[in-house]
């Protein structure tokens, strides 16, 4: 089992998304450079968080337009796993990879926080080590995470089922006051219909040790070894 | 040869010579170095490295002072960043430095400019930065420009850093009226690297060839290195355009290119081209390496057409570094550059004879003996006498201050404090700065005296903070000056790490005025005092003077930053108490010092008396009864007594936590003391700590002669806050203070940034 | 080639929440223009483009605009200027 | 009173780093659009104000933008139009 973590210039969590894979799960990893055409054998891609170009004009638009990114499409639209975090996410929406688009947050200040977040999709590749409903303490750390999209949109992820975290308080209530950055109906991370992509904007990969506070986000790495296991 | 006018210069006057700052002696010094009159380049270039910010011209002599040395200090002062080692081969590069006058113009791009240049200094010396601190001063938060300042500072800094990638994990924010026209702004970068991999700014190896890597040069600051050394005025207003933009995601590229070239072996030196750009690093690099140098302006990458010598010589556009190159190794330059979309052009070239020679084509434009550019540099020595205001101040009797009706109940004083902006939570400002990403954070910002950050592949984990209590310095110099590091150390000690070395930034007024350079000169000997005290040797820094807007000086404010060691990561704790039922014990005691406090302050607008003493043989003990407590296990929390008092300590500990405020009960009737220098002085060397085990941590500062008292007990979520004082018992509830804490900052905020006659957009527009 | 600059507007599209605009108007009100009623933030790109017609260079920034500048889930553009540069 | 829409457009400064436009101007290179000589990316602001005529609605935006909407630092502004909204 190889991940295949993506470098572009400006990604700056490459390092985060590597120790999370190749620390607690063993998994054995590549760095995949964004001017290359090859996934190295990889099994699973990882975009990981940064500012790939700056961010300069949207998050994640200048990205998708990466060599590796045409690599990547094609590897997604043959069923092989991809999931994005954070800038990933922005990534995955700008190569229609996923639908709708993450926006500046409603406050329009940056948010560095640790999140409290549902699992709304326990039946995914990347989230089948937990348990629907369940409760996981995860940091953000973005400026543009505000999740939206067209009602015709929305109705089709939450009917489909789509909809995997929400950002929801301490009881597992999804408010206002919950949502940090203004995402429609408090989304944090969606699948594609294939569910095999799928995108978030807070960080698993920085909740992976009892030291530096929760392993909650530990779960969906697992859940992705279980399911090429199973 | 030397050096001829270009056509079009204007002629050498007194007035062109006093526009670049130089005084009259200054230029005769110039002339007599070069024995003919000096071209307009000439002038620009001594203008830029004889201002105060290069040449330290005012305040060398009293740095000479500070203790540098230590077994563990592999680069004391005089690099890019100074370097200590932590053991098994790795070592860590830190630095300080100011951006107060950028800021105050722009705080934005200034607070941003600020973060990409201590950067720049870190990974300059081959270390990949992992932590960022910033020390931030401002005039009160009711001031709509204040709020404008602040809101614009915070989003400089936090997108500066998170775009490069780099947690920013510990500060300190203080608000007070002497900084309302000149904030001060300072950043702090912390590096990692391997010992071999070390590398100094020195040119070496006549042939080689000296490399322009990065952003190319446009017009952006020049002459922003005399403008750091002037007091704010009217005048600096007008020079708005000198203000540069910064480009994280280019520092970013940089950073990786030049920690690859570092490690290629293909070149022998790199400097950051920080204030005065070209110039000074060249100049720099030349001098410590005692080669000489030329370069050629028409090669260097430019970003306009018609630049004129001058203007690529003086120019600060950011993101740019300079590189001296082996020879024959420039194509394997160019290729690292390439790999990640920058340029490298060769722009001239170390060579033997001892000059300083810069060409346009082939025409020499400028041309110095030697390095004397850099060491014939003038020293000034000037008066120090202390200020007559701040002597009839300090003699103040304070404890002679009628207490305020109010104050029969402790918790309004404390509520007071709380939340008074200085003491209050700054989540409003941390959370927008990202502490999480390298997933090495283990004490963030908000949750411990300082920051703890994992070093990976080993055990180990550094913690690091800043400090300065300005009030105290300008009541008593030499005092504050030891307070600022003893604190630093505590806070350090607090987490369980050894504290190691410090950089410093020196942020003063105009040290021509005696009652100035007195506070200077008092406050650096202060600091060095502590500093051979707690065996933390200074390791670099900065100094930023004229920090004056009309009419009055900041409050002298020596910032500290300091990097302690902890050997087993696990141990490192926390400041918020854990556990119901855990003793609260208090390390040091509580004396009879009202003077110089955050009550004063705060509650009878008084800045007057003596700042408590500093007892630095007490300061050392106190850290080794923190550490050997730490070390044993069996402390679960700790976090010191600074503004506030210790009445503050215990309920920030009660609350740091904001998800989980903890009730606790404390008897405080064994002292006698009067009840507000007991609850709100702010003595130093003490610290409070919960532990399961009173007994235990008893024993640990017992058998040092460290006096410590069991003071109560720690409650569960959400429940009473209880104090006994003498005879009266006195109880509220923890979302009280809570709230006066954690609502402050934002509470103040919400309201608008920007007041009718200030022309300029709240970082939220953009 | 003559060179043409091209100007274009991209904007949030409607229904989408645009909370720079509200924060320019709040801001707006606070500084005592309470004539302003409305207020909307979008990106003004210029771009000077080499090509053979001023019609030839606004084709060329549509399709700019189609495949990169703006966002078909969440923007509009228009381009809002052509002349000789 | 009748109400204008006066359109503002705020522009990075000459000469001041514009690493946004930098970044437009690099992308749309790799994306083949050569033609393109230079970017530069500012913002668009359209604000709705009651006035009692265009030339007042006008004045009144031009001091908001002196006042808060552009920074006089690093930006220059330029009221692109005005008509009754
Ligand atoms: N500007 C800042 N940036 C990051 N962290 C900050 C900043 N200001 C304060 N903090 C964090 O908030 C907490 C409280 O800081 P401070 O009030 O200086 O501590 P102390 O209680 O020791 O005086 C610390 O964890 C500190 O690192
Ligand atoms: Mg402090």
């Amino acid at each position: 089992m190889k991940f295949g973590i993506v470098l572009f210039p400006g990604t700056n969590r490459d390092g985060d998304a590597w120790d999370a894979v190749t620390g607690p799960l063993g998994a054995s990893a590549v760095r995949l450079w964004h001017k290359d055409h090859d996934l190295q054998g990889a099994d699973v891609i990882i975009l990981p968080g940064g500012f790939s170009y700056g961010d300069y004009l949207r998050a994640g638009a200048i990205a998708r337009f990466s060599p590796i990114m045409q690599e990547v499409v094609a590897h997604a639209r043959a069923g092989g796993p991809v999931i994005g975090i954070c800038n990933g996410f922005q990534i995955l929406c700008e190569a229609h990879l996923l639908p709708g688009a993450l926006l500046r947050n409603a406050s329009l200040q940056f948010r560095s926080m640790p999140v409290t977040l549902r699992v709304e999709n326990a039946n995914t590749r990347f989230t089948n080590q937990y348990k629907a409903g369940q409760l996981l303490r995860v940091p953000i750390a973005h400026g543009d995470g505000r999740f939206a999209i067209d009602a015709d949109g929305l109705r089709a992820l939450e009917d489909a089922g789509q909809v995997v975290f929400r950002y929801v308080d301490r009881n597992g209530q999804v408010t206002d006051a919950a949502n940090p950055n203004g995402s429609l109906d408090n989304i944090a991370g969606i699948i594609n219909a294939g569910g095999n992509v799928m995108g978030l904007m807070p960080h698993p990969e920085n909740a992976i040790d009892p030291l530096l506070g929760s392993t909650d986000g530990l779960g969906i790495f697992t859940s992705i070894l279980a399911h090429v296991a199973a | 040869m030397g050096a001829t006018p270009r056509p079009g210069d204007p002629a050498i006057t007194p007035a062109l010579v006093a526009d670049h700052g130089l005084t009259a002696d200054e230029y005769d010094r110039l002339v007599a170095m070069l024995g003919r009159t000096p071209t307009l380049t000439e002038v620009g270039i001594i203008s830029a490295l004889w201002s105060e910010h290069c040449s330290y011209k005012h305040s060398r002599p009293v740095l000479r002072t500070l203790p540098t040395k230590a077994p563990h200090v592999l680069q004391g002062p005089g690099e890019n960043a100074g370097v200590i080692s932590i053991g098994d081969g790795l070592a860590i590069a830190f630095k300080i430095e100011s951006h107060n006058h950028p800021s105050a113009v722009e705080p934005y791009q200034g607070a941003a400019t600020g973060v990409g240049g201590i950067l720049r200094d870190v990974f300059t010396m081959g270390a990949r930065p992992i932590a960022l601190l910033n020390s931030l001063r401002f005039g009160s938060l009711e001031s709509p420009r204040v709020r404008w300042l602040v809101a614009g500072v915070v989003k400089g800094i936090g997108d500066y850093g998170n775009c490069v990638g780099i947690p920013t994990v510990a500060g300190e924010v203080v608000f007070d009226p002497s900084y309302e026209g000149n904030p001060l702004v300072n950043a702090m970068c912390v590096g990692l690297l391997k010992e071999s991999d070390l590398i100094r700014a020195k040119a070496q190896g006549v042939g080689n060839p000296v490399i322009a890597v990065g952003a190319r040069t446009g017009r952006d600051g020049i002459h922003g290195a005399a403008f750091a050394s002037e007091d704010l005025s009217e005048a600096s207003e007008a020079k708005r355009p000198q203000v540069q933009v910064g480009d994280p995601f280019t520092e970013k590229l940089l950073l990786e290119a030049s920690l690859e070239l570092i490690t290629s072996g293909h070149i022998v030196a790199i400097q950051d081209m920080g204030a005065a750009g070209l110039t000074s690093s060249s100049a720099e690099m030349a001098e410590r390496g005692d080669v000489g140098v030329t370069i050629d302006t028409t090669k260097v990458p430019v970003r306009e057409p018609g630049m004129t010598p001058y203007e690529i010589l003086l120019s600060e556009s950011q993101e740019r570094m300079l590189v001296v190159a082996r020879r024959g190794h420039e194509n394997e330059v160019r290729a690292i550059l390439e790999k990640w979309d920058l340029v490298a052009e060769v722009i001239g070239e170390v060579i033997a004879e001892p000059v300083y020679r810069v060409t346009e084509g082939s025409k020499v434009v400028a041309e110095f003996p030697g390095s004397r550019l850099v060491t014939d540099c003038p020293v000034y020595h000037p008066e120090a006498r202390e200020g007559e205001e701040v002597q009839r101040l300090r003699a103040m009797d304070v404890h002679a201050i009628a207490e305020r009706p109010e104050e029969s109940d402790p918790f309004w004083t404390l509520e007071q404090l709380l939340s008074s902006p200085t003491i209050a939570s700054k989540t409003w400002i941390h959370r927008q700065y990202d502490s999480t990403v390298r997933g090495q954070t283990v004490v963030g910002p908000g949750h411990g005296d300082a920051a703890v950050v994992r070093i990976p592949g080993t055990t180990k984990a550094i913690a690091l903070k800043t400090d300065c209590n300005g009030r105290y310095v300008y009541l008593e110099p030499r005092t504050g000056g030891r307070i600022a590091v003893a604190e630093c150390a505590r806070n350090v000690a607090c987490t369980g790490a050894r504290p190691m070395a410090i950089t410093n930034c020196l942020n003063f007024g105009n040290p021509k005025r005696p009652e100035i350079f007195f506070q200077f000169r008092e406050a650096v000997g202060g600091m060095g005092d502590a500093c051979t005290a707690l065996g933390t040797p200074v390791t670099g820094g900065n100094v930023s003077f004229y920090n004056e807007s009309p009419g009055r000086a900041v409050f002298p404010t020596p910032t500290i930053g300091m990097v302690g060691l902890i050997d087993h990561v696990e141990q490192s704790v926390g400041g918020a108490f854990t556990t119901s039922g855990d003793a609260i014990v208090l390390l040091g005691e509580p004396t009879d010092e009202l003077g110089a406090s955050e009550y004063l302050s705060r509650i009878h607008g008084v800045t007057a008396g003596a700042p408590p003493r500093c007892d630095l043989e007490r300061e050392r003990l106190l850290v080794d009864v923190l550490l050997s407590a730490i070390g044993a296990g069996l402390v679960r929390s700790a976090h010191d007594c600074s503004d506030g008092g210790l009445a503050v300590a215990l309920a920030e500990s009660a609350m740091m936590n904001a998800d989980a405020p903890r009730g606790f009960s404390v008897d405080l009737s064994a002292f006698t003391l009067p009840s507000r220098a007991l609850l709100f002085g702010e003595a130093q060397g003490r610290v409070v700590v919960s532990t399961p085990d009173p007994q235990a941590v008893l024993q640990v500062a017992a058998q040092r002669g460290l006096p410590a008292f069991v003071l109560g007990t720690v409650g569960g979520i959400g429940e009473d806050v209880a104090f006994q004082v003498g005879s009266k018992r006195h109880t509220t509830s923890i979302a009280r203070l809570a709230t006066a804490f954690h609502d402050s900052i934002p509470n103040l905020m919400a309201r608008v940034a920007v007041s009718s006659d200030d022309a300029a957009p709240a970082g939220s527009t953009r | 080639m003559p060179r043409y600059r091209v100007a274009v507007h991209i904007v949030p599209r409607q229904g989408i929440l645009d909370p720079q605009g509200k924060a320019v108007r709040d801001a707006l009100h606070t500084l005592g223009f309470g004539s302003v009623v409305d207020a909307h933030v979008g990106r003004h790109l210029v771009l000077d483009v080499d090509a053979a017609s001023d019609a030839e260079a606004t084709a060329a920034v549509r399709t700019m605009c189609d495949k990169l500048l703006a966002n078909p889930v969440t923007e509009d553009y228009e381009i809002a200027g052509v002349q000789a540069a």
